[in-house]
């Protein structure tokens, strides 16, 4: 174990992968000099024909990364913002999330995009989406939102050794986060999520960057004498609806806390997995905070009361407990 | 034998069968269509078998191709299985994508057919990526992307221009000018001449006649060979026209409308490529009325095959589409 | 009151819009021939200066909508299939989403977008998408998804004349669907709920095109006892909550149906908000009917196999009824 | 008075005042942004004044002008107010977009000014759109899409020159190229000349030194002429080069990484719009040093006090984003 930063473990991941298989490739804009400091170096180890700068095309990038991948290549397409996903949209939708349904499973797709989500940098609207609820609906990639450096290498390495095209989202300017980091070869499976805390009263279930929110909630609940569980689902799909469940059969409380906006978010749906699954054992309302349905604001005082705070989720947690039917 | 500017004998001939069995699978389909046996839309390429049967002439199997909704012709061009396609099209588990893609979606991996598409403009930049990865992999491959005069209007068209020239790869856009989009006449929503947005790239461009086969095949032969010899990508433009509807059936969706003149279509039914071939191989003494009336024989008893056999197959697996979504994961 | 076929009563709404406000215009392709008949007659009426058919071209379209809204035109874009507003993703969610917000609410964005939904029709994955979750997370535009003929007619105008993005979303192949359509000047308002049959045992929440299949169960629950009461919320932004919250305290179960792909469709939200705000009132799990989170394939068995079908919503409904806690 | 190719002393003057605005408000935002005392990222329009200033001044307050992520120059250039910009990027609620936009996305609709853009090659299309409108409102309005050479290689430009050939629209698309897309040289991912994309839809190209107001002026000043006279689309390529950092902070995304020589910024210092258009008005005897520094006694002060209204000025109201996201609705 080594305390690493976020995007070191990304780097990492990227390098190892690439050293492990001559058939992984990157590209998109401003790869070379890495914009995000993730592909740093790679330029240098492995050549052009390995990690390339691309222009700016969103849309053909998305197409080329299916038809390369077509073509033998473990693609890793680095979208920078995930709000360029939107302009790469159609390849993303209607080719690479689709094709292999399309032509009956013939075909495999190993592709990986990274994009950065989210807000609470002044970035403003257009660079700010938090767009996993979209791509959850599409149903044809997996979205991974890994909150740690230790899963966000295991889950990179995961993806591109894998058979489908993934998202691979970072929160924004969360690069510089740091935390321990296993030595040597791992990996981290899709579909497992982690309890980042253990507790008895009520679970949260904290999706990417809301987990540092999440446990500092915790911890001011646990000095209120609320034992909270925290669940960092990890990866959304594929969801590990058993352990949330699992969770909440123990507690009999649930509030997901999601930075994607509102409606149709990961929060809404895994509201709405436990109130159909966990339905016998809840003892009080499923419970969401999430960003409100609006476009984030640039003034950063503007953003901070549109995000889910620790104060927001520990005051939540505590309604919950309190709760009684009449 | 025959230089790369004209065809053998031989190798007319075999074009002849190659666009005989295009016309027959689609007219077969026409008749299928309008007998209300296939369930999702057909958009027939009668008319333009040249195109696809003379590109393909020039590539290898393991070359690879994307299409369009109009993508029978190069599926069939490409060498695709004309029963897997047709069971394909009536939704049937035997199916070349057993039922799950249909008429706008016929695909052979192993044939490096990457899929008609259905979105237009879809086929253009995943044909760029096959073509970044035959340009890594050096292994000589080669990648066509077929696309329409409406697809021209895309932008994805100029991004995928852009990036093959940069990175000289291994492509070759073949635009099919059939004058039509849907129910708009193409110079209705075109500005300019398609090929002046390659010319801008300095793609070399051939804008050929495309109801004639020797032409196209010349063009094609021309760009592949640039293509695998490291020279970058090369734009054909194949001028001709939509014979059928949009669709099948696309009388329903006119109720009376009418974007066309029956003259004109008339006029180019006198240019049909077929006919013109035929004419050709006889009056040059390249075949006998004997030799095309043989591949007429050798034609119908596939087409009426893979009807059938598309008739009597079983209909597609209905889990199959939990299966497949995912490679080795549910859905 | 007059029957009429569905695609006739949008055609009506455009029909009196355009002749109300010269400012209305209608663009996209093909509408001169209008594919869908649903355009018919208009360039007869109006011109060329009022509808017109564009290049295939997408991502411009969307744009040129609002930049044909700023300068003070109230614009009907016509995008086909839903599948195609993929294509012209970033000028929807980038754009028409957020401008508003990003210039501090100096803008108004009159733009009603028309498209068809989902599948049902063997027009295999790119034509049978059902794209509401997606619009409805964007958080910037409006979703309607009329079920019926006079909905269909007063939401289109109301959406017309409103101020606001608003998608305008018609279940595709279903526009001969007939059914009353009230005579003269009407609207249907945003975010009210109809109540499309009244119940006291299960509220069946159904979305557009599920319309059908939820009163057809409903029937055959009848039949077995059961009182079903069928809520269609018409509107999706705005979502009448408190029709669905009323429903549900009545009945203590709630169903929804949706022909989106179940993760973070309408379906999930919906069920969230009932397991949030209504929770006190449920005496069984809540239920979603959706499609499951494939690529819509294209044999019609298949299809109807990922179908939410009336059987299968009256199962759910009876095994609710039936529901008791341990 | 100045014909259309030389504008008159009295132009040349205004426009050295528009250009020196623009050049002090960014070096202000430049010290702000170094001072950790701005929010978001900036990226500042140093060494590009002459197109805003030049293009602008031929247009009238009610034309549209859509921008880019690189926006100061063209709000100022189009008589956006000192102030509301510098409260915007200061994320404040006197901002012209009340704090909620900031930096990227400065508009103010009551000046035609539809906005900077995050998004690359965002703003082309909503020009269309504006011209479109223009259009059929027949009121002789204007638009123009200034953007980067990087959003050249964006497809939409292409469906956006489509369009407007087509419909004759009267837009004038202003392709700043200042020779990078962020940390990546422009020649290594643009294939060709960028204005040969737009000559090959006929439209009137004008390529000039993007550091020569008065030449960037004329251009603009026959476009103009042109699409109010109904004769459509033009576009104009400026040559030019960013001086500043793709944003500001650059250095710490870069982390010792390069992409560019000190030397060649160096080169091009020495073709400073400004300094070339100070020089001219002098030994032209168009102005006087005494009148050159009047112009910079009139524009220290707006510098400073927008400067300093911004940042006395309330943070935003952090309910706002919940009552304007709609118009009259709640979101
Ligand atoms: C992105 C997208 N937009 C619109 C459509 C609807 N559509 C299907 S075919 C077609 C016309 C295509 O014209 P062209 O590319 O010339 O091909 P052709 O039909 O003439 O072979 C249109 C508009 C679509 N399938 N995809
Ligand atoms: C769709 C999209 N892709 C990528 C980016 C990230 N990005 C911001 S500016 C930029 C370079 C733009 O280059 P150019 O258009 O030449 O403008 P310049 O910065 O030189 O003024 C890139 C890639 C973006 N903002 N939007
Ligand atoms: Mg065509
Ligand atoms: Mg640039």
């Amino acid at each position: 174990m080594a305390r690493k930063r976020y995007i070191q473990a990304v780097n990492e991941a990227l390098f190892e992968e690439m050293e492990r298989d001559p058939k992984v490739i990157v590209f998109g804009e401003d790869v070379e000099l890495a914009i995000f400091g993730d592909t740093r170096g790679l330029l240098e180890r492995f050549g052009r024909n390995r990690i390339r700068n691309t222009p700016i095309c969103e849309a053909t990038l998305a197409g080329m990364a299916v038809g390369a991948a077509a073509a033998g290549f473990r693609v890793v397409l680095h979208m920078m913002f995930s709000n360029f996903i939107y302009t790469g949209f159609d390849a993303i939708a209607n080719q690479m999330a689709k094709l292999r349904l399309m032509t009956g499973g013939q075909i495999e797709l190993p592709i990986t995009i990274l994009a950065g989500y989210g807000g609470g940098r002044a970035n403003a609207a257009q660079h700010s989406d938090t767009p996993h609820p979209l791509l959850m609906n599409l149903g044809g990639v997996n979205v991974l939102v890994p909150a740690t450096p230790a899963d966000a290498k295991g889950l990179l390495k995961e993806a591109i050794r894998g058979h489908n095209p993934t998202f691979f989202l970072e929160a924004s300017g969360r690069g510089g986060d740091s935390g321990e980091v296993p030595d040597g070869e791992y990996t981290v499976p899709f579909g497992k999520a982690a309890v980042a805390r253990a507790g008895r009263d009520v679970t949260i279930v904290a999706i990417g960057s809301m987990l540092k929110p999440a446990l500092a909630a915790a911890e001011k609940l646990h000095a209120a004498g609320i034992q909270a569980e925290v669940i960092d689902p990890r990866t959304l799909v594929p969801l590990d609806e058993q352990a949330i469940l699992a969770s909440v059969g123990k507690t009999g409380r649930a509030i997901i806390v999601d930075e994607a906006r509102d409606r149709c978010s990961a929060a809404s749906h895994i509201a709405a997995v436990v109130a159909d699954k966990a339905f016998a054992a809840l003892r009080a309302p499923v419970k969401r905070i999430t960003v409100p349905n609006v476009a984030m604001p640039y003034a950063p005082n503007a953003e901070m009361h549109v995000f889910p705070s620790d104060d927001q989720i520990a005051r939540v947690a505590t309604e919950l407990v309190r709760f009684r039917t009449q | 034998m025959a230089n790369q500017h004209n065809p053998s004998n031989e190798q007319l001939l075999a074009l002849y069968e190659r666009m005989l069995l295009i016309r027959r699978m689609e007219e077969r389909l026409r008749a299928d269509a309008a007998a209300g046996k296939l369930p999702g839309a057909v958009h027939l390429y009668i008319g333009q078998e040249a195109i696809a049967a003379g590109v393909c002439a020039q590539l290898r199997g393991s070359d690879w191709i994307t299409s369009t909704h109009r993508g029978h012709g190069h599926f069939l061009g490409k060498g695709g299985d004309p029963k897997a396609m047709m069971a394909e099209i009536w939704g049937k588990r035997t199916g070349i994508c057993k039922g799950m893609g249909g008429s706008m979606h016929v695909a052979d991996l192993s044939k490096g057919i990457l899929g008609a598409n259905g979105i237009v403009g879809g086929g253009l930049a995943i044909a760029v990526g096959a073509a970044f990865g035959a340009m890594l992999a050096g292994d000589g491959k080669v990648a066509v992307a077929f696309f329409g005069d409406g697809a021209a209007n895309q932008g994805v068209f100029m991004e995928c221009l852009n990036v093959s020239t940069l990175w000289k790869l291994p492509i070759i856009f073949v635009c099919e000018h059939n004058q039509f989009c849907e129910f708009t006449p193409s110079a209705t929503v075109t500005a300019g001449q398609i090929a002046d947005r390659a010319r801008a790239f300095k793609i070399p461009c051939a804008v050929v006649d495309g109801n004639d086969v020797a032409e196209v095949w010349a063009a094609a032969g021309d760009a592949v060979e640039r293509a695998r010899a490291g020279g970058g990508a090369s734009y054909i433009e194949a001028q001709t026209y939509r014979i059928q509807g949009h669709l099948e059936a696309e009388a329903l969706f006119l109720a009376g409308g009418k974007y066309r003149e029956e003259r004109e279509i008339d006029e180019w039914r006198k240019r049909d490529p077929l006919e013109r071939l035929r004419e050709r191989l006889l009056s040059s003494g390249a075949a006998s009325e004997e030799a095309l009336n043989a591949v007429d024989l050798r034609v119908a008893p596939i087409v009426e095959g893979s009807a059938r056999f598309a008739e009597e197959s079983e209909p597609a697996d209905p889990e199959l589409a939990l299966q497949v979504m995912f490679s080795g994961q549910r859905p």
